[in-house]
């Protein structure tokens, strides 16, 4: 095939001026600008650009857009490599650097080309029957490195991609002369009208065919007020109007630098007009996959819109009648017509091929020539079956099966499809949803009732009207079956994924029958083409080979996207630090300042521990947690849960949420409380303080505030409208730092606080409102260490001063900032739980002792019910309890299990948390055990990975179990 | 992407919501069998067809309120305040079976 | 076996252009009355039919699918097989069924590529890590092998992992189950419904069950767009449909239907060797032979049998594969689908008899229905052939929602701290 | 993680500003019955609660400017930079029952963004929903967030409210958008 370039004025699409630099597998090459990579390549005369998935077959360029099967490139180096282009629609730039895929070493000397010749013994789900022995292990890493096509990037990704969202009144996908005057009548109608054309400029086939019209078309729409987009193609229809398109912002030139690459548009649309037209289907003959076959189509488009001839002497292989149209373009193109072979006979023949053409009818392909190259074909009639074949030569096939409308967008909106039998063609069947098929993807071809439709389905559409009733196709009979009876050779189906007759007759032979099992045993369909120009002639095959009417065969399921889309495009902002929102302290300087080590607790950023030199996270919190029961020290709470509830019937509500009573709380007083989900599990935990008769302060875990304020709003607003109360999370607006220590009171009256807030004058679980250098405070005494502690919940834009204050008298008393790894060690030994860490999905109030009095509480609050269930009362429930180390040394590992025997047996409880205690000198453990309430003293196993350490069961707290430390020094 | 109309907000895309599962259950009183408290738990009719469901406009007004929706063809039939009975238009609608795609 | 699969059959077949081979399963006309039938072509109700046959020789056995076999969550899912749970009830459950998926390619004589790459779990936080350690404690008192894995194991283990510690999830490390992997979802139905026809199965495509037919309370066969066909007992092994079919019995089901989403990209040479899930981001991935990669989602939270995903959770299932793979960023999806799973409270299967005598059940597998094909077909046969519930199913029967013995894997591994 | 302040510092580029004010005094105003005595005292200061879907300006005591914007049925958003005004209000507010006056100042943060390419911006980080009339104000997802968009007056700019824990990110989000506008 000596393809080479015509002289303007073909090419409508080139700008003969701008000459574009790129290079192809190592070689340089010059092309248009204008031009895509494949019609560069055709022009520079390359004729094999691809190795075929399975078989390794050398493969052309075959179509002219997305249904391109056979020249994916890989384009770009290192974190720019993006694989398996389609060199088809891929807009030449300077300076890109492309390379073949699929085959080692070269292209031209591929060895995976050694499955060609064992094709005999590799038939479609091959792979099924063999393999199994000695073991599929043996075999899997040499078949997937033969696998896949194109090579993934070797770093992150350095370009950027964006979404935006837009509403429209009617969105019309396809720019082509169906599109054009459908937006047209739309946006004079008074609708808002929006035109996604995928490719570089409006008017599809138009564009080429008759640039003048289509130019005049897309500039009457615009002037009537349709906004069209280019580069910009709708890949998938989703729920209620939901249309997404993704649009090329740059192409992949040589300059490696980051950039913002595409667009994804989210475009919710009351209708749209799907104007995608149709796919021309190839025609089945032996070795239809040699370089030099291709679709008539695509063989006119380069040639008119690429100023490219695909080659010098052609035979165009027809079944249909534009087939005489395509021919009459090539000659017009200086190309020799050797000869249009109708697939059908003379009286199938919608209309006569006028002059100038050697016809031959009622005849088929039985042979190509050439390997590399298309160098010749033979050809057969109907009628004279063993008679002589008649040798042709050409160095170009032009395939003209008929077409296939573009149904997916139709499809993917929940429409029905109807064969056409004449045409041999699916067609919607009726509107689906808001998608209201025109042109050629709705089966009707004849231009001037295309355009006709179009522009009365665009009118009615926009006015909420009627639509207009569908016109006949105008395209005359295609045969549905092209395949030449008793033609021998492979007769692919699947250019991508090497599927043949053979494969479609052996799947129909071992019932492989619904056309969904052809699809997933023979794998035709499933490649980066999705089947665009294969669906059609495989479900026509099967239907021949198990006697049935393609109708009766049926499609797959057309899925989103229509083509491959980049995921970078769905994910847009959504990477690195925006993946996810991280919250941040009010104060994180004064922290930063403070040498604090951050990690991520429940989505916060927080101080783990603040290193001294020389300490690492564990050391520094063990300093910490000595110098709080020491002396004293702060923690930065603002992260805590906190919620104002308000309202008459605040403290009824209130009790229909905790397991403990809350009405009963004075003004002024606190009580720790757990929050159940209807299972009875511990979701959440927190203390709850009366402000007021209607007005109460609950503060929840810094994880759980979303979850247990929804909660509460879902009771509110769902169970209990009735009452009278409304919740008001305020986490942001008040900043806590949290002082505790025997010196905690001490270190506050240094810096000012009110002699009222003294722990003789406060008592411990009271909250008070006080102010300090004129700033509103709530300060609670509550302790989640077990030592004299102050919760100051102040105006979060304070915080940092009470924080510097604090901090300029904190030597005198030998304070310390502490993080939570310190928090979790002094929680621990005074043995108090955290949710999440010691409790699970599954722990009920009783195993955490928190079930006490329930039966006298009156309100049924949530989750009650469930602690009445046998599973609740079942006397061996996991319990929580204190663990000593037996060697009084040795870290019980948080996660190990208790059992007496070692494994496999069952599992009697798990290690929860587990720290050193230097308070102690020794470690101290709490864990969830089997009945471990009476098992207060047992010496049982904790098993860690093969490791077997023994353990006690004590009673919590380790530390001051009397409590008598909670008022601080005196 | 489902396009829900919020009660009070209008038209909102489906990200902004949560969906809180079947609508107009009747929580038990506390002295009901562990048979009832199990229907009222997780016992549902999972219609293949017309569900009166639950939805929070959580990225919203914050508001709970009531949907009638097709499980199939996702179509939305009603959106009523979260304290009353279906409107009339929907008592009518069976919960057709049609076959899924 | 009429004819075996094996390379030498390939080479035999070779030379009469395959024109030898049998049906895999012939295409048979319903029978009026059979010993059992069950409800659903998937893996579970194929498995079923074989194992009735294979263990408890009952050949009068159909299976009955409304659509095409495997055309339901068997060929939706992200193919992953897999053991590491926690619970004893489920970690016996869940490896009874690996097992017999590593015998499976030589019992069924169909090579369904049971692939054990590994199955890694990450963690990024030391919060993660103690819930792992407990997760793979748990594993090892169940007998099942795992390892805990730092960072630098993990990084060699898979290079395309974003390591560095600026991540807005940051890697610190994870557990490997070694048996765990992947298997060719296609072959493990047309290898178990091959396996059944041979011992005499029929398996019978689009026939819808539209009716129960009852003798009193007592079910004894169904009424399917294909006709009358009685049985002695019948077993619904339906997924996302379990409800629509026990509302034709008459009853109800601790069941909600919701669409769970997966995607593949184009095929691309290796890149990714072991199966990585990321219980903290939601996203689990995996690369096909064929060179795609498999992506798998968490479910669209509101009930649908609509066969296809929200957009917007597909948007963050995508965030959540590039925080963990920004390499992959310029990939491109091939092809999106979603299949409709049977969600229950406890993520745990219901398996044993209905509230209708003669009509039992396998349902409730939610997200991890594949994993479980070989075990819910051996227990479903095993309850339809005896009338007794097998041992490993024992904790998984309906009453267990009125006694509150719930068998809460996912609640057991911690909530999001 | 990168310096916070350095996460809040202003945004511009030709046509589009985004600029975080942190000199609000902001409440939340919570009510059940809506003529109840919480509607009375509001009065008294010369102010009432816009409908849903609205935000109106308003002067309040003292002559002070005010904003108020309604969030959801059961409660409203008032804003001002008069810090006497704003006592003032809470003071006369306080013995109401039938609602309260919840104190959010720092906790929920305004970020003004002015320019010509507003609507460009607002449609990249949020939906269709994000775009807002004059006098309305939407609470919507902007940046996955739930953040109040409002166009208070004429409309020529737009106040965004979000929770100050999530302003680094809303922030990271506009940033990032401006930069390729």
């Amino acid at each position: 095939m000596s393809a080479h370039r015509l002289p303007a004025p073909w090419g409508t699409r080139l700008d003969r001026a701008a000459r574009v630099p790129f290079s192809f597998d190592g070689r340089d090459f010059e092309g248009f600008a204008g031009d895509t990579l494949a019609s560069a390549l055709l022009a520079n005369g390359v004729r094999l650009t691809g190795r075929s998935f399975k078989y390794h077959r050398p493969r052309g360029v075959f179509a002219a857009g997305v249904e391109e099967t056979s020249t994916l490139v890989d384009v770009g180096e290192g974190a720019y490599r993006s694989p398996n282009e389609n060199a088809a629609t891929l807009e030449l730039v300077p300076g890109l650097t492309a390379s073949s895929v699929n085959r080692w070493p070269s292209l031209r000397f591929d060895f995976g080309a050694i499955n060609a010749r064992l094709a005999a013994v590799l038939p479609a789900g091959f792979y099924y029957k063999t393999f199994k022995w000695p073991d599929w292990h043996w075999y899997e890493p040499s078949i997937r490195r033969m696998a896949g096509l194109g090579r993934v990037a070797n770093a992150s990704d350095p370009d950027r991609y964006e979404e935006i969202a837009v509403e429209v009144d009617v969105l019309v996908v396809g720019a082509g002369l169906a599109g054009l005057c459908a937006a047209r009548a739309a946006a004079e109608a008074g609708a808002r009208v929006r035109v996604l054309a995928a490719g570089p400029q409006p008017g599809g086939a138009l564009a080429y065919r008759d640039p003048q019209r289509a130019r005049e078309l897309a500039a009457s729409a615009e002037r009537a007020g349709a906004r069209i987009a280019t580069r910009t193609l709708a890949f998938g229809v989703y729920d209620h109007g939901l249309v997404c398109a993704r649009e090329k912002l740059v192409e992949q030139d040589g300059a490696q630098r980051p950039r913002l690459r595409e667009r994804l548009w989210k475009i919710r649309a009351r209708a749209v007009i799907a104007a995608t037209g149709a796919f021309e289907r190839p025609m089945v003959f032996p070795d239809n996959d040699r370089p030099g076959v291709m679709l008539a189509g695509a063989v006119e488009e380069y040639a008119r819109a690429f100023g490219v001839a695909c080659g010098r002497r052609v035979v165009v292989a027809a079944n249909c009648d534009s087939a005489y149209d395509t021919a009459r373009s090539l000659r017009e193109a200086g190309m020799e017509v050797v000869a249009v072979v109708d697939r059908r006979r003379e009286a199938e023949r919608g209309r006569d091929p006028g002059p100038g053409t050697r016809v031959i009818a009622g005849a088929g392909l039985s042979a190509v020539f050439g390997r590399n190259g298309v160098s010749g074909c033979s050809v057969r009639q109907d009628a004279a079956p063993t008679g002589r074949a008649e040798r042709l030569d050409c160095d170009l096939i032009a395939s003209a099966g008929g077409f296939a409308p573009a149904v997916h967008l139709h499809s993917h909106a929940g429409g029905r499809l109807r064969w056409l039998d004449a045409e041999a063609m699916f067609v919607p069947d009726g509107p689906a949803g808001v998608v209201v098929s025109v042109g050629a993807c709705a089966g009707v071809f004849d231009a001037t009732a295309a355009a006709e439709h179009a522009e009365l389905a665009g009118r009615a559409l926009a006015r909420g009207e009627r639509l207009p009733p569908w016109p006949a196709p105008g395209i005359g009979r295609s045969l549905a079956h092209t395949a030449l009876s008793g033609a021998r050779g492979k007769q692919f189906v699947d250019l991508q994924n090497d599927v043949d007759l053979g494969d479609v007759a052996l799947a129909a032979r071992e019932n492989y029958r619904s056309v969904e099992h052809l699809k997933r045993y023979t794998t035709t369909g499933m490649g980066t083409d999705q089947g665009k120009t294969s669906n059609v002639n495989a479900l026509v095959a099967l239907g021949e080979f198990s006697g049935r009417e393609p109708a009766a065969v049926g499609t797959t399921t057309f899925r989103p996207p229509f083509v491959p889309v980049t995921l970078g495009t769905f994910v847009g902002r959504r990477t690195g630090a925006l993946y996810r929102p991280l919250k941040r302290l009010p104060a994180e300087a004064w922290h930063v300042e403070r040498g604090a080590l951050f990690e991520q607790f429940g989505n916060w950023w927080r101080p783990a521990a603040y290193p001294q030199p020389g300490e690492d996270l564990h050391a520094a919190a063990q300093r910490e947690a000595a110098a709080v029961r020491r002396g004293a020290g702060l923690m930065d709470g603002s992260p805590l849960g906190k919620l104002d509830v308000f309202g008459p019937d605040a403290a009824a509500f209130l009790d229909l949420m905790y397991v403990g009573t809350v009405s009963t709380l004075k003004a002024g007083q606190a009580r720790y409380g757990v929050v159940l989900n209807e299972h009875g599990v511990v979701m959440d935990d927190g203390i709850v303080a009366r402000l007021a008769d209607n007005r109460f302060w609950v503060n929840t875990t810094s994880a759980g505030v979303e979850r247990t304020a929804a909660a509460f709003e879902e009771w509110l607003q769902c169970e209990y409208p009735q009452l009278r109360l409304c919740i008001t999370p305020v986490t942001s607006h008040y900043g806590n730092v949290t002082v505790a220590g025997p010196r905690a009171w001490a270190w506050l009256a240094s810096i000012g606080f009110d002699a009222a807030l003294a722990p003789k004058a406060m008592r411990h679980m009271t909250l008070r409102e006080a102010t300090w250098e004129g700033t509103p405070l709530k300060v609670m005494r509550a302790s989640f260490c077990g030592e004299l502690s102050y919760e100051i919940n102040l105006p979060v834009d304070r915080t940092r001063a009470l924080l510097d204050r604090l901090w300029a008298r904190a030597a005198e008393f030998e304070a310390v900032p502490y993080g939570i790894e310190a928090l979790e060690i002094l929680r621990t030994e005074k043995g108090y739980l955290h949710v999440g860490t010691d409790t699970d999905g599954t722990t009920l109030p009783g195993d955490i002792g928190m079930a006490r009095g329930v039966e006298r509480k009156a309100a049924n609050f949530v989750g009650r019910r469930s602690l009445l269930r046998p599973a609740a009362l079942d006397p061996n429930r996991f319990v929580l309890v204190a663990l000593d180390s037996a060697d009084g040394r040795t870290l019980l590992p948080v996660g190990a299990q208790i059992a007496p025997e070692p494994p496999p047996t069952r599992t009697q409880g798990h290690v929860t948390s587990s720290y050193f205690s230097p308070t102690l000198g020794r470690p101290v453990a709490l864990a969830m055990l089997e009945r471990g309430g009476s098992r207060v003293g047992e010496r049982i196993k904790v098993h860690h990975l093969g490791r077997v350490i023994e353990a006690v069961v004590t009673r919590a707290p380790f530390v001051d179990p009397e409590g008598r430390r909670i008022d601080g020094e005196e | 992407m489902l396009r829900i109309r919020c009660i009070h907000c209008g038209p909102r895309d489906e990200n902004e919501f949560v969906c809180g599962g079947t609508s107009h259950l009747t929580r038990p009183p506390l002295g009901a069998s562990d048979g009832e408290w199990a229907e009222y738990l997780f016992f549902r009719d999972n219609p293949k067809g017309l569900h009166l469901e639950r939805w929070r406009h959580a990225q919203g007004c914050g508001a709970w309120f009531n949907l009638a929706r097709h499980t199939v063809t996702h179509e939305i039939l009603a959106v009523y305040p979260i304290t009353e009975r279906p409107p009339a238009i929907v008592e009518r609608t069976p919960p057709s079976a049609e076959g899924s795609r | 076996m009429t004819s075996g699969y094996s390379a030498w059959s390939l080479l035999r077949g070779a030379v009469g252009g395959h024109r030898h081979w049998p049906p895999a399963w012939p295409a048979v006309e319903p029978k009026s009355r059979y010993d059992v039938i069950v409800v659903g072509g998937g893996g579970h109700g194929l498995a079923t039919a074989y194992y009735l046959a294979k263990n408890h020789g009952l050949r009068n056995v159909a299976v009955v699918e409304r659509g095409w076999i495997g055309g339901g969550n068997t060929g939706r899912n992200t193919t992953i097989v897999r053991s590491n749970y926690l619970y004893p009830e489920s970690a016996r459950l869940y490896d009874f069924s690996l097992k017999l998926y590593e015998g499976l390619g030589k019992d069924l004589d169909f090579n369904i590529m049971l692939s054990q790459r590994g199955l890694l779990m990450l963690a990024h936080s030391r919060h993660d890590l103690d819930a792992m350690s407990r997760w793979a404690n748990a594993m090892r008192m169940n007998g099942i092998e795992v390892n805990l894995l730092d960072r630098a194991a993990v990084a060699n283990l898979v290079p395309a992992l974003d390591l560095s510690p600026r991540a807005r999830l940051p890697v610190i490390g994870g557990f490997l189950q070694p048996r765990g992997g992947t298997a060719r979802h296609d072959a493990v139905a047309w290898g178990y419904a091959r396996a059944a026809a041979a011992l005499g199965v029929d398996i019978i495509q689009n026939c819808e069950v539209r009716a129960f037919l009852k003798d009193g309370a007592r079910v004894t066969g169904v009424e399917t767009s294909r006709g009358r066909i009685q049985a002695v007992r019948v077993g619904i092994a339906a997924a996302g449909h379990s409800s629509v079919l026990a509302g034709l019995a008459g009853f109800r089901l601790p069941v909600t239907s919701y669409a769970l989403q997966a995607l593949v990209t184009e095929p691309i040479k290796p890149a990714l060797d072991t199966v990585v899930i990321s219980p903290g981001t939601g996203a689990y991935i995996s690369q096909s032979d064929k060179g795609g990669m498999v992506i798998g989602a968490m479910l669209d939270l509101f009930p649908s049998y609509a066969q296809r995903g929200s957009f917007a959770v597909l948007q963050a299932i995508l965030a959540s594969t590039l925080e963990m793979f920004p390499s992959f960023s310029r990939l491109k999806m091939l092809r999106h689908w979603a299949g409709i799973v049977d969600v229950v409270h406890d993520s745990s299967p219901i398996i044993g008899p209905t509230p209708v005598p003669g009509l039992y059940i396998n349902c409730g597998w939610g997200t991890g229905g594949f994993k479980a094909i070989p075990v819910g077909g051996w227990t479903l046969a095993h309850v339809l052939a005896t009338g007794e519930n097998h041992p490993l199913a024992e904790a998984f029967q309906l009453e267990r929602f009125v006694t509150g013995r719930l068998v809460d894997e996912a609640a057991a591994s911690g909530i999001a701290h | 993680m990168g310096d916070l302040e350095a996460a809040l510092a202003p945004v511009s580029a030709d046509g589009i500003e985004a600029i975080l004010e942190r000199d609000w005094h902001v409440a939340a105003l919570r009510y059940f019955a809506v003529h109840g005595d919480l509607i009375e005292a509001l009065a008294k200061c010369g102010l009432g609660l816009p409908a849903l879907g609205q935000a109106v300006e308003a002067r309040g005591p003292g002559g002070a400017h005010f904003l108020l914007a309604a969030r959801s049925p059961t409660e409203t958003w008032v804003m001002t930079r008069d810090g006497a005004a704003f006592g003032a209000l809470a003071a006369q507010l306080a013995p109401c029952v039938d609602g309260c006056l919840v104190d959010q100042s720092g906790g929920l943060w305004p970020v003004r963004v002015r320019g010509a390419r507003i609507e460009e911006l607002l449609t990249r980080i949020g939906s269709t929903a994000a775009l807002v009339a004059a006098g309305a104000a939407h609470v919507t997802r902007i940046a996955e967030l739930t953040v109040m968009v409002a166009a208070p007056g004429d409309g020529a700019e737009r106040l965004l409210l979000v929770d100050r824990v999530y302003a680094p990110h809303l922030f990271g989000w506009i940033r990032a958008t401006v930069a390729d506008l």
